[in-house]
């Protein structure tokens, strides 16, 4: 997996996400939100467009970091989800819970 | 020797150490076949959350003190389907038995975790468990389905 | 079943059809392991080598006429080294028996073929061959060597 | 493994190999040879700089070329060859029976 900070927009810090979330990567995110957090960020949009897969690990991580940013009074907006990662996403409940937006521009026109 | 006759049918199998360094070579084992038997790369992807899911399960829980090992088998199930044989000698659990998690929560309350079994009953199409002497064995049976 | 007793040693485990879709998966088999027994890349790829040639020909020549299977189990050797079993329930071969290639040749008197157990001679570090029931069993063993 | 013609310098082809030439791959080098000689070529200069795993099955190959090669009067020389691959060559006695060189420079000024 790789996370890679894109640009900031306003108040938010965008991010694009690509490869695969899984058992073996899921920290990765953990740690890099932990390190943009702490730096102060609090409102983020996750460019899923080139994530290719998400295991629980890979929600488990996405959880922690909403309600951590939720207990900041942040945001956490996930766009361009791949469909069989939205799939994921769905049968989880995580779109019930978590912004999800179509593309990037309908997060960023939040 | 996991069989004995001499004209087998297709039976493939995988033991290995219970480490998360071994994973990619156990989904490999499942996708490579599963790739051969011509499911779809939008099933493939369904079967690899599946095998992550439950071997991860193994590898985090089944052997909570000592060093711990899995075994996969693979057959030919029904119209071009797999089936899944995953066994372990690590504490007995039963996979079926696990409740679902409750998906209406709210974010603050959703418990993090809880969601790899709920997956793995989702993007199978049938699950079986049951105990053999000191081991698990977890049958997972893949439908084609897109093919 | 590969093993029965429950504190079992490192001891792994493939077996697959013999056919060379499924040479990635053997070789991965074997590398990933090599890797993780901290090899160096310049005695994984001489590993590759003699892995490639001994599964090839169980490939090529093992079942002249039916579908064949092939596994193999890894253990660890002397010094953090790797012990290598290959077996097959094809024809009878010993390929200790096989003479070397004459290097001498011109280039026109050089038969094409004849390499593969040469090279795994060259690049193994002891190799043993048993028949056990039907069974060919050839034992590599790999030290690390440039470790 | 990838074949990518390079140039012609005089009467011979430029070639490189790269990635793996093994048992699934060594047939691609055997029918590449096949079209080039056909068409007329005759003399042939391989740059394996990029030619990282050779077996049995890409020592066939080049064997079966430098035969069908020579029974033309033509040259076929290879030029570059890494650590391991060179190994495999020497130990199989082929650096006695096809011309390799140290650099593409040395092959080419032949
Ligand atoms: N192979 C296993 N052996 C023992 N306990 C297990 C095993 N797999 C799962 N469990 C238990 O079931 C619970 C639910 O598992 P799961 O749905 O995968 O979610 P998570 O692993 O995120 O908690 C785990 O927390 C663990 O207590
Ligand atoms: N597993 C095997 N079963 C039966 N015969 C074999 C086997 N492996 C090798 N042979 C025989 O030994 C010969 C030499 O094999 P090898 O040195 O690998 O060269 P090549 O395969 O290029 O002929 C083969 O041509 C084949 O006749």
């Amino acid at each position: 997996m790789e996370i890679k900070e894109l640009k900031s927009e306003g108040e938010a810090l965008v991010a694009t996400l690509s490869g695969r979330m899984d058992a073996m990567t899921g920290g990765e995110f953990t740690d890099q939100m932990g390190i943009w957090i702490e730096a102060g960020l609090e409102n983020f949009i996750i460019d899923c467009s080139k994530l290719d897969y998400i295991s629980s690990a890979g929600l488990r991580a996405i959880l922690m970091a909403a309600k951590r940013i939720k207990s900041l009074n942040g945001s956490l907006q996930l766009a361009a989800l791949q469909e069989s990662v939205n799939n994921v996403f769905s049968i989880s409940g995580f779109d019930k819970i978590i912004p999800i937006k179509e593309t990037l521009e309908d997060a960023l026109n939040q | 020797m996991p069989s004995t006759n001499s004209e087998q049918i297709a039976n493939d199998y995988l033991e290995l150490a219970a480490t998360l360094k071994n994973l990619p070579l156990f989904m490999a084992f499942v996708t490579d076949r599963a790739r051969q038997s011509g499911f779809s790369s939008k099933r493939i992807a369904e079967v690899e959350l599946v095998i992550e899911e439950a071997l991860v399960n193994i590898i985090d829980y089944a052997y909570p003190d000592r060093e711990g090992w899995l075994r996969l088998n693979l057959k030919t199930g029904a119209e071009g389907g797999l089936k899944l044989e995953i066994k372990d000698r690590g504490v007995a659990f039963n996979p079926l038995e696990i409740e679902d998690p409750d998906l209406r929560a709210e974010l603050m309350e959703r418990p993090v975790g809880g969601l790899g079994v709920f997956l793995i009953k989702k993007f199978s199409d049938n699950l079986f468990w049951k105990q053999q002497g000191d081991e698990n064995c977890l049958t997972i049976i893949f439908k084609k389905r897109h093919a």
